[in-house]
């Protein structure tokens, strides 16, 4: 087991699970935004472990979590935005899963690129580190829209009201 | 039957399969053990079919019935929806009307949706070479195209998805591989034996018929996932049956 | 000892999503919990070393199964609701 | 360690189980078959791992240089995760039907419509 692995196994185990629990417990308020986290986190957790394993085919998978992970978020924020609207998160809340987005990708990011040096390999770093973080920026943002709009939304035809 | 009883039988059923399954595992091979014979003849045949990934030359060369069998399972998973969700005689459509959505959601949205495209193209094209292939890439193409109806609203996905069209390709994918598994007959072999030359190793075109065949399942897969998920945003959003309407209008 | 440790937090992560989304009995609570149990498999598989696995469960659990559970529910409540109004006419 | 995981894939087949058989709600069942679905997933790809194996994928290594694990199973798994889902649509649009025709998803008020 080489550093990579190692770090990319502390932040399954520090960063993914406390952020899971979150995801699992509480009001969907708080459930949207800390899935968002979640994805961001288990993306970072594949770049660390391929580098770990020596394998670049790995980064695939984080490729494709760094697409479809905003995707399910900006999903529930749509099917579940008068969920929202009930019971807003906390805005300091809310910032601080933005901040820890914004930190932890360059903070993981950055070390694999200077680690992979220039080559295909590091534009496919980068593309997923803007993912990543265009991914958690609009998803914040859908979630702050929603509790914004959310009255209107849910009485349209479109919106779950389920009491 | 009554709760009580039920959760007895449960207990007796659970406790037997654990003791069952304790006692075998006992005797699994360990875990990480060194002993794989079919995995090793795998890699073998894989590398001598010039195919650098040797899931895909399983799946779709060395086991590819098995997988015509997968994919037929899927195509009729797909046809028993379509027929259980289709629109009664009792319901009609209500046209939903346009959700607002943020500003910065829908330019996400348009700057996503074909970046997961491509990647999705990417992931079905190099399946031969690098983890992936048809069936994981034809789900991310098939969502891809519903972030439309996350960016702007359920009117704007049904414009760029006649779902007719999208039936045709899903029927065309499970006929094409049928069909290159046929076309190993005319060259005299068994039913989806792999006829084409194999090509150069780790690149594009290598594999002979697996690049087909992964294309094949591609286009199954993302477009019965399309007319899976119509069915189910048609129920969700738009039909209504007499009874809904009348709350509807109140 | 240490080579196994990643493999054992992974399987831990995936008991407990699995406990946890068949403990959930809200449907629409147990979506997240789902696409959590996917998002576990998922890490659970690459360090099995099953990259295209991995792939597939990604592909499947973070967006298309809550999307397809999420519909159902809605459709299921539209359902109960107008139910529950001719109750009350 | 050794049969660690094979415990795991059959902890979550029984919890899974358990789930079907005490749901109130036919959609949580779909859910719960799920679980137990994921279970044969982990044994399959448990019983093909190789310690300090790599995946048998040789677009990245050169064929031959590090040890792999078994493809045959991966190859077993990653088909029928996807076929997997559509299964669970089949099964969730059945829900719907019963929720059209007999106005509830709880499987014990449905079979007291029957009796």
């Amino acid at each position: 087991m080489n550093g990579w692995t190692a770090a990319g196994t502390a932040l399954l185990l520090c960063g993914v699970a406390p952020a899971a629990c979150a995801t699992a417990t509480g009001p969907v308020s708080r459930r949207v935004p800390a899935q968002n986290l979640t994805t961001t986190l288990l993306s970072l957790v594949f770049l660390l472990l391929a580098q770990g394993f020596g394998r670049t085919a790995y980064v695939d998978t984080a490729l494709v979590l760094s697409v479809l992970g905003p995707a399910g978020t900006l999903l529930y924020v749509r099917l579940l935005a008068d969920r929202l609207a009930a019971r807003p998160p906390r805005p300091r809340s809310l910032l601080a899963t933005t901040a820890l987005n914004y930190v932890a990708v360059p903070a993981v990011v950055v070390p694999l690129c200077f680690a992979t040096g220039p080559g295909r390999a590091l534009v496919k770093l980068l593309v997923i580190g803007g993912l990543l973080v265009l991914g958690s920026r609009t998803a914040s943002r859908a979630v702050t829209a929603a509790v914004t709009a959310g009255h209107g939304l849910a009485g349209s035809a479109e919106g779950m009201s389920d009491g | 039957m009554s709760m009580r009883l039920r959760l007895w039988v449960l207990a007796a059923g659970v406790l037997g399969t654990a003791t069952l399954f304790v006692l075998a595992c006992a005797e699994l091979p360990g875990f990480g053990g060194t002993w794989h014979p079919y995995g090793d003849r795998a890699v073998h045949a894989a590398l001598a079919r010039h195919t650098a990934n040797t899931i895909a030359s399983v799946n779709f060369d060395q086991r590819a019935l098995d997988t015509l069998g997968e994919e037929s399972i899927l195509f009729g998973s797909v046809l028993g929806t379509l027929v259980l969700l289709r629109q009664t005689r009792d319901e009609r459509r209500l046209p939903p009307e346009p959700a607002r959505v943020a500003p910065p959601v829908r330019r996400y949205a348009l700057i996503a949706l074909p970046v997961t495209l491509l990647i999705g193209l990417y992931v079905v094209a190099h399946g031969q070479l690098s983890p992936g292939g048809g069936f994981q890439g034809g789900v991310v193409v098939a969502t891809s195209l519903h972030l439309l109806y996350i960016a702007i609203d359920y009117r704007a996905l049904e414009r760029i998805r006649p779902v007719g069209l999208y039936e045709v390709a899903d029927a065309a994918g499970e006929a094409g591989y049928l069909l290159i598994g046929a076309a190993a007959l005319l060259t005299g072999a068994a039913f989806l034996t792999n006829f084409l030359p194999y090509g150069t190793f780790n690149t594009l075109s290598s594999g002979g018929t697996v690049p087909l065949l992964n294309a094949a399942i591609g286009v199954e897969v993302a477009a019965g996932i399309v007319v899976l998920l119509a069915r189910f945003l048609d129920q969700a959003v738009e039909i209504v049956s007499g009874r809904d309407e009348a709350e509807d209008e109140t | 000892m240490a080579e196994n440790v990643p493999v054992l937090i992974g399987l831990v992560l995936v008991a407990v999503a699995g406990t946890g989304a068949v403990l959930v009995r809200d449907p629409v609570r147990q979506s997240f919990v789902l696409s959590l149990l996917g998002l576990a498999l998922a890490a659970l598989f690459l360090l099995l070393q099953a990259p295209d696995v991995a792939l597939s469960q990604l592909a499947v659990g973070s967006a298309l199964t809550p999307l397809m559970v999420l519909l159902s529910v809605r459709k299921v409540r539209r359902k109960a609701r107008s139910e529950r109004r001719e109750e009350h006419e | 360690m050794s049969v660690l995981p094979y415990l795991c894939a059959g902890w979550l087949f029984l919890i899974g189980c358990y789930g079907l058989a005490t749901s109130r709600n036919l959609i949580h069942a779909v859910g719960c078959l799920a679980v137990c679905q994921s279970a044969t997933y982990v044994l399959l790809l448990a019983v093909g791992y190789r310690h300090g194996g790599t995946a048998p994928v040789f677009s990245d290594i050169a064929p031959g240089s590090r040890p792999v694990v078994d493809p045959v199973v991966q190859a077993l798994t990653l088909t029928d995760i996807v076929i997997g889902a559509t299964v669970t649509a089949l099964l969730l649009s059945l829900v719907i039907q019963i929720a059209k025709r007999h106005r509830t998803v709880d499987p014990d008020e449905l079979s007291e419509l029957r009796g």
